[in-house]
């Protein structure tokens, strides 16, 4: 074609005009943490997981797998976790959090159902390393230390592994079959369990086996005594020995009436066993309000939903033969309970004390350097504790007592074990910027309600141990993974790409690294940061 | 040179007649001119036409100032305007009247004219009769035929035909025909 | 085969056998005709393909035609008047794009006071828009002029008019010779577009052009302008070749150069101004007719040419500058610079009123009896009278100058020098 | 279960979606995508009308198979476009005049149709100077036609490219450069801002609709619907422009997105002069969030804020809510 001067040109020929030098800012794609990975004590890169798994499919193996880099009992996680992560999910502040325990369920329940099984990924390291203890944390760390080609051996006094998971949950919560399963998966990963086997000195213990490291986990099972006078006829006992004693052949006798001392979850689920065991009426004394209970609203209600009764603001004076004494308290100015001398009775054939738990720390006798703080062992940043050699995690040490806690203290002190094998310190990466709630542009993400769980009906949770809330079936739970909104980092939605005035924005398409700013042309107008649903780009100063 | 000026009103058909006079010299192998007086004029309103014919080329595009023959169409103008405005004295007149230019008053008028030379024919009337509606051009451009001989009737029926179709053609045709022989008879008539 | 024929019909037919693709109008008198005619043969399917687009203004007339013919169809259209300037931002885009459509315009005076008549007042306002323009004087020569217009048009790649008096050829009623549909198909080429809108070729036409490239733009334009001065005379005479009649080029002379005195003219009035010629040589008057067919480009050497042999030069233009004068005049004087040949600047015509025999003897007698001086404005059959009278009121007030007495003066009032 | 699920993956909002097939994802999503608007265009930094033309411009030519001309009415989108010796374009590109972009496609269209190109589509673009003042007739002329034109408005409520003036579509009270901030009717004294698409429907053409480059996906799906239908259709969007409206050129999208959910531009389709499909608020916003993120309007908010015009301002959104049911219990 014959083209006239100047009047006509050639298509596309201004890309010879590089528009990227008009620009003061530049976008730069950023990665940000995640608050519901920042709040997992189990460490758990939970938004990963959820990105794996809403592709449904081979995604579940994925989201699984990664699961499993941190935490090795999903399926007992997505039951029995009070998942802090969605108390932190950005997600609520939109409409409600991402169900991300339910899914996490969803997952183990499938690995369970599919027979995923992990391998060690390290070659044998030659070192061997004994666990005191086959607890969450015990277990968490057996499974950490064996996948990093350590030799582990777990002993427990106990009948069988599990701890608390097993003898302090109700398996209405945490069914039994899915606890094995998940016990099991570590032993076919070559950790080696002795059962019913108690370490009386942990020195000796490591000297005999010729252990190069020792993790104690030995979790706090001696329940809490408060003086309560009581009369021979009483019948009183603590609700870690009840709900252990529901493991063993024959369930323990409590009565029409019983009576549950305490607030916490422990308190709960004693109450909740007792219906379960046949008393008419199961009541739970705690001295201060339903508002200060330390035990999660979820148990409260389902408790109250069961049958279970509550008494605010009374403390137990005395027990003997079929009644209690109880004292009215009134909360004082700073909300600590004061007796007030109004005394009354109440009828209870049992009086079952959940007072909290305390540790057996007699295996640390002659254990030179350690220090013990308010009944528990203090350890370093490193889970190490006064005596080089000898971590320790779980209930035995400072922190909150939950199984996901637990299962955290494993993984970390697992690390630090196989660093110090090396004679090196487990450094880890710095953490990102928190991934705020402004920094989202939730527009892009569409309306979607929460998915609710199914319960079982009320007649059989009263009456049997059959677990109480169900899994999410496939479709609800691959919905429940797609409304995370990726806090923080980029999910590949193509907004930048398309929203470009300058097309200066290049699709990559690479995994973890879907886009790149084509700085040629990018004029720095924003748009792109500004229009980014996650809040994964930042606009940076051009030095001038 | 032979040239003609048309006098009428709007939709009388006073630029059709100037065309087909044109058409019709054309037919007989000579050249021909035929323009009207340009303008945004609406029914009603008068009309000039011009028609020439000669042997040769035609060149001049001038209105017709000093025409060899008038043809007026509707005698109502004659109070109008300056009909006879360079007509000559050997000019060819024809009206359109079923009256005498004596009746008209125009009797002392034509008088410096060749008696010949002037016709009065009933244009509209004949057009009543064979075409139904009162356009007078066609039996008008017949009278032409036999008052000047410079077309003949055939070229005229012709050129009608070469316009028009169906019955207007033929109707128009007849009263052409009608008012050809007509002033053939009159001017007979003239000379018995 | 010769017909005798109204100019509008027989340029309809004209343009319908040069086959154009698109036909784009919007009625204003006197072009009116010739687009019915045109809309009809393509409603018919004698001419086909053919799209006939019935915009809503002469702006949308050409904007349209732009598009088709960028999109590689012949394109064409036609115009009058005030429909012209209503044109006026189009035409010079289509010129500047360069792009071939060829363009009637029924020339018709400009308003206000508004008038339907004829004159060149429309298209002398164009004069300089980038469109080549030729100028007609017989619907036979409109006739031939329209099929070299699109050969012009496009072998050039630059927009034609082609200019027929209003009303004098366009309701003119006269014998007229038209070519069979094989002949001009022999003669004019499909249109082979040098630049079209073409997805398997994209490009970017009318680009935004800054000052670093504008002049050199424009000059081409002109260049390619100018070129036409070699096309037009070869395209007419390949055209008498094709027709065995000769039309066209860019002058014309009757009955032959080297005249003592040659009147310019444009268009339909050449034959009534060949009328007094004839009558005047008769008489032993040693005048000819000079016809000007391609005003633009101007023909300056040619003319120049045509007319250094002669003692005096009349230009007889139905158009005029106001506030300066002849147009054609004034051009013909820049091709005479340097000789000694007195030109005498002659508005006729205006408005429609009629170019007599008459008054062009008056005319030439004047001129050759020195009643009339060279580079005076003089204006054909003026009520002069008339034109004192009012003149002469406006003189009395407060508001006029000298300059009004010295157009009084021309005008041949004596008044001024009473005050 | 799963086929109801519409999250940001599957949503209508994002541009991308890693999860969709490829052929339900947006144009734009595509590596291979045409940028019919290429890069290298002078256009100001978050223009909208850049962003705009290239969405309607790559739908358009996907649907066509590439086979599309475009002609291109005088404005910004053609000065930032074409600048000698550049073209952003690319696609067949003919730019004429201000206001005759609907002739020149008319007349493109005619050419195709003549030499039996009917594959080949013809869109008109130019911004709201060009279309509803300028170019007015030429559009209506168009519409009544009926001619096998999609005309295309980018809309940004004044004359940019002149230095912001006052257009027909400049709505009450916006400040420009002939339009005085002060008095007793501050900013755009008189008019609505002329709906053109309401005009457009009057002529009942097959397909009318509106847009904003706040909702990119819509903006194709409305491109591709036009170019299933033959005959003139109009196509309306709303391009914030930076410049012009005093906003944050970050904020292109967000603004536009708020002139929708404040009701103040209805986004609709219409066939045969009759509405079909309405895009409803997604959450109601108060006129006032969308004046208050543009200078234009930042008269309205000084020492004494003119509470009165904000009112009439918040009426005239309410009208449109009532007019075209923009809520959902509507």
């Amino acid at each position: 074609m014959e083209k006239p001067f100047a009047i006509t040109l050639d298509v596309g020929s201004s890309l010879a005009n590089k528009t990227g030098s008009w620009r003061t800012e530049r976008p730069v794609y950023v990665d940000r943490l995640p608050p519901c990975a920042n709040a997992c004590p189990a460490g758990e890169n939970v938004q990963q997981w959820l990105y794996d798994a809403e592709e449904g499919g081979d995604g579940y193996e994925r989201a699984w797998r990664r699961i499993m880099e941190d935490n090795p009992f999903p399926a007992v996680m997505g039951r029995v976790c009070y998942h802090p992560c969605e108390r932190a999910c950005n997600r609520a502040q939109l409409d409600e959090s991402v169900g991300i325990n339910s899914v996490e369920r969803f997952l183990g329940d499938e690995a369970i159902a599919q027979g995923w099984r992990v391998e060690v990924t390290a070659p044998p390291s030659g070192k061997r390393i004994l666990v005191v203890g086959a607890g969450p944390s015990g277990l968490s760390a057996a499974y950490h230390l064996a996948r990093l080609g350590h030799a582990v051996t777990v002993v427990d006094s106990g009948p069988a592994a599990g701890g608390m998971m097993r003898f302090g949950i109700p398996r209405y919560r945490l069914p039994r079959e899915v606890l094995d399963a998940e016990i099991q998966r570590l032993v076919e990963l070559g950790v080696t369990i002795e059962l019913n086997r108690r370490v009386t000195r942990i020195l000796d213990a490591m000297r005999e086996g010729g252990f190069d490291a020792a993790f104690l986990a030995v979790g706090a099972h001696l329940g809490k005594r408060a003086y309560i006078p009581a009369g021979s006829a009483a019948k009183v006992l603590d609700a870690v020995s009840l709900l252990r004693s529901m493991e063993g052949e024959n369930p323990p006798r409590l009565g029409r009436r019983v009576a549950v001392y305490g607030g916490g979850n422990t308190a709960m689920d004693a109450a909740r066993t007792a219906k379960r065991l046949g008393a008419e009426e199961a009541i739970v004394v705690y001295r201060r309000t339903r508002e200060r209970m330390p035990a999660h609203e979820f148990e409260v209600e389902e408790a109250e939903q069961e049958g279970v009764l509550m008494k605010w603001l009374s403390t137990v004076k005395q027990a003997d033969g079929e009644k209690l004494v109880i004292e009215r308290m009134e909360l004082d100015a700073d909300g600590f309970p004061q007796p007030t001398g109004e005394l009354e009775e109440l009828e209870a054939d049992t009086l079952v004390l959940a007072l909290g738990q305390e540790t057996d720390l007699s295996l640390l006798e002659g254990v030179p350097g350690l220090g013990v703080d308010d009944g528990v062992l203090t350890v370093g940043p490193n889970m190490m504790s006064g005596y080089p050699g000898i971590f320790a995690g779980g209930d035995m040490v400072p922190a909150e007592r939950t199984v996901t806690v637990a299962v955290g203290h494993g993984k970390k002190a697992a690390r630090n074990i196989d660093a110090w094998l090396r004679g090196e310190e487990d450094v880890r990466p710095p953490k990102h910027e928190l991934a705020a709630f402004e920094q989202l542009n939730t527009w892009y993400y569409a309306d979607a309600p929460r998915s609710v769980q199914p319960q079982l009906e009320l007649v059989r949770r009263q009456s049997t141990f059959d677990e109480v809330v169900g899994g999410l079936d496939g479709a609800t739970a691959l919905y429940e993974a797609r409304r995370c909104l990726s806090c923080g980092n980029c999910f590949s939605c193509d907004n930048c790409y398309g929203v470009c005035p300058d097309n200066a924005v290049i699709k990559l398409g690479a995994p973890g690294e879907p886009y790149a700013i084509d700085y040629d042309f990018c004029k720095g107008c924003g748009i792109c940061a500004a229009e980014c649903p996650c809040g994964a780009i930042e606009m940076v100063p051009e030095a001038i | 040179m032979f040239q003609v000026r048309i006098h009428g009103r709007g939709g009388q058909g006073v630029v059709t007649a100037a065309e087909l006079l044109s058409v019709a010299a054309f037919l007989e192998g000579r050249e021909a001119q035929a323009f009207p007086t340009f303008g945004s004029e609406r029914t009603g309103a008068p009309v000039v036409a011009f028609c020439r014919i000669d042997d040769s080329v035609i060149r001049v595009r001038e209105p017709i100032t000093e025409p060899d023959a008038l043809i007026v169409q509707d005698p109502t103008l004659l109070h109008q305007v300056d009909l006879f405005a360079g007509l000559s004295d050997d000019g060819y007149l024809l009206l359109n009247t079923g009256r005498s230019f004596d009746d008209l008053g125009l009797g002392a008028f034509v008088e410096r004219f060749d008696v010949d030379r002037c016709v009065t024919v009933p244009a509209t009337e004949i057009a009543r009769e064979h075409l139904g509606r009162p356009l007078p051009n066609a039996a008008l451009l017949g009278a032409f035929a036999a008052l000047t001989g410079q077309v003949s009737v055939d070229s005229v029926a012709a050129a009608i035909r070469e316009r028009f179709s169906g019955p207007t053609a033929e109707g128009n045709v007849t009263a052409a025909e009608h008012a050809h022989a007509r002033v053939l008879q009159a001017g007979r008539a003239s000379h018995a | 085969m010769r017909s005798q024929i109204e100019g509008s019909q027989a340029v309809a037919r004209a343009v319908a056998l040069c086959r154009p693709e698109v036909v784009s109008a919007y009625p204003i008198s006197p072009q009116t005709h010739i687009v019915e005619a045109l809309s009809d043969l393509v409603r018919t399917g004698e001419l086909s393909p053919c799209e006939y687009l019935m915009v809503e203004s002469e702006f949308a007339a050409l904007s349209a035609a732009i598009g088709a013919s960028a999109a590689g169809a012949r394109t064409y259209t036609a115009t009058a008047s005030q429909g012209l300037l209503y044109m006026a931002e189009a035409l010079y885009n289509a010129s500047g794009l360069g792009l071939p459509i060829v363009m009637t315009i029924a020339n018709r005076a400009i308003g206000a006071p508004i008038n339907i008549w004829n004159d060149h007042s429309d298209v002398m306002s164009q004069r300089d828009c980038g469109w080549i323009q030729l100028f007609a004087e017989s619907n036979q020569e409109a006739v031939d002029l329209h099929v070299q217009a699109f050969a012009l048009a496009e072998e050039l790649s630059l927009p034609v008019t082609v200019n027929m008096d209003g009303f004098v050829l366009t309701h003119a009623v006269e014998p007229v010779d038209l070519p069979s549909q094989a002949q001009v198909d022999a003669f004019l080429p499909p249109f082979e577009p040098r630049q079209v809108l073409d997805p398997g070729e994209p490009v970017t036409i009318g680009a935004m052009v800054g000052p670093e490239a504008f002049t050199e733009v424009k000059v081409l334009m002109h260049a390619k302008q100018m070129q036409a001065l070699d096309v037009v005379p070869r395209i007419a005479s390949d055209f008498e070749d094709a027709f065995g009649r000769g039309s066209g080029g860019l002058l014309r002379t009757y009955p032959r150069e080297g005249a003592d005195t040659v009147v310019v003219a444009l268009g339909s009035v050449l034959g009534t101004i060949d009328e007094v010629v004839d009558e005047l040589r008769a008489e032993n008057v040693d005048v000819a007719a000079l016809g000007i067919r391609c005003f633009r480009p101007w023909p300056l050497e040619e003319i120049r040419q045509a007319l250094q042999g002669a003692r005096r030069v009349i230009v007889l233009e139905k158009a005029f500058a106001v506030g300066i004068g002849g147009i054609v005049g004034q051009n013909v004087r820049l091709a005479l610079s340097g000789l000694p040949v007195p030109v005498f600047d002659v508005v006729a015509g205006l408005g429609g009123r009629p170019i007599t025999k008459r008054s062009l003897h008056t005319l030439l007698a004047d001129v050759l009896h020195e009643r009339i001086e060279p580079n005076q404005l003089t204006f054909l059959d003026l009520d002069r009278e008339l034109v004192q009278r009012e003149l002469h009121r406006v003189s009395q007030s407060p508001r006029s100058g000298p300059h009004a007495e010295n157009i009084l003066r021309d005008v041949g009032t004596v008044a001024a020098g009473s005050h | 279960m799963s086929e109801t699920i519409k999250l940001y993956q599957l949503g209508t909002f994002a541009v991308g979606n890693r999860l969709l097939d490829p052929d339900d994802r947006s144009v734009q999503a595509d590596v291979e995508r045409s940028n019919t608007l290429t890069s290298g265009h002078r256009a100001c930094q978050g223009c909208g009308e850049a962003l705009g033309a290239r969405y309607v411009l790559d739908a358009a030519m996907r649907a066509t198979a590439g086979n599309l001309v475009a002609a291109n009415a005088t404005g910004c989108l053609e000065v930032f476009s074409t600048p000698y010796p550049e073209s952003s374009w690319q696609l067949p590109w003919l730019h004429s005049l201000f206001g005759n972009a609907p002739a020149v496609g008319s007349g493109i269209a005619a050419a195709l149709r003549a030499k039996g190109r009917t594959d080949v589509r013809v869109v008109a673009q130019g911004g709201d100077g060009g279309t509803l003042d300028i170019g007015f007739a030429c559009l209506s002329g168009m519409f009544e036609r009926n001619d096998d034109v999609l005309y295309v408005c980018y809309d940004n409520e004044a004359y940019m490219n002149t230095g912001v003036q006052r257009s027909g579509a400049t709505p009450p009270a916006a400040r420009t450069a002939n339009t005085k901030p002060v008095g007793d009717e501050p900013g755009n004294v008189f008019g609505q801002g002329k709906s053109a698409p309401l005009i457009a429907m009057a002529h009942e053409i097959p397909y009318v609709a509106t847009a904003t480059v706040a909702d990119l996906h819509d903006l194709e799906r409305k491109v591709e619907r036009a170019m299933e239908f033959r005959g003139a259709r109009y196509l309306h969007v709303l391009v914030p422009c930076p410049l012009g409206w005093g906003s944050a050129a970050a904020d292109t999208i967000r603004i536009a997105r708020l002139a929708r959910e404040t009701g103040l531009f209805p986004v609709f389709e219409a066939e045969r002069g009759e509405v079909v499909n309405v895009s409803k608020i997604r959450g109601r916003v108060p006129v006032e969030e969308y004046l208050r993120a543009q200078r234009r309007f930042a008269h309205l908010f000084g020492e004494q804020p003119r509470t009165d015009v904000i009112e009439r301002i918040q009426a005239g959104a309410d009208r449109n809510i009532r007019r075209f049911g923009l809520l959902e219990e509507m």
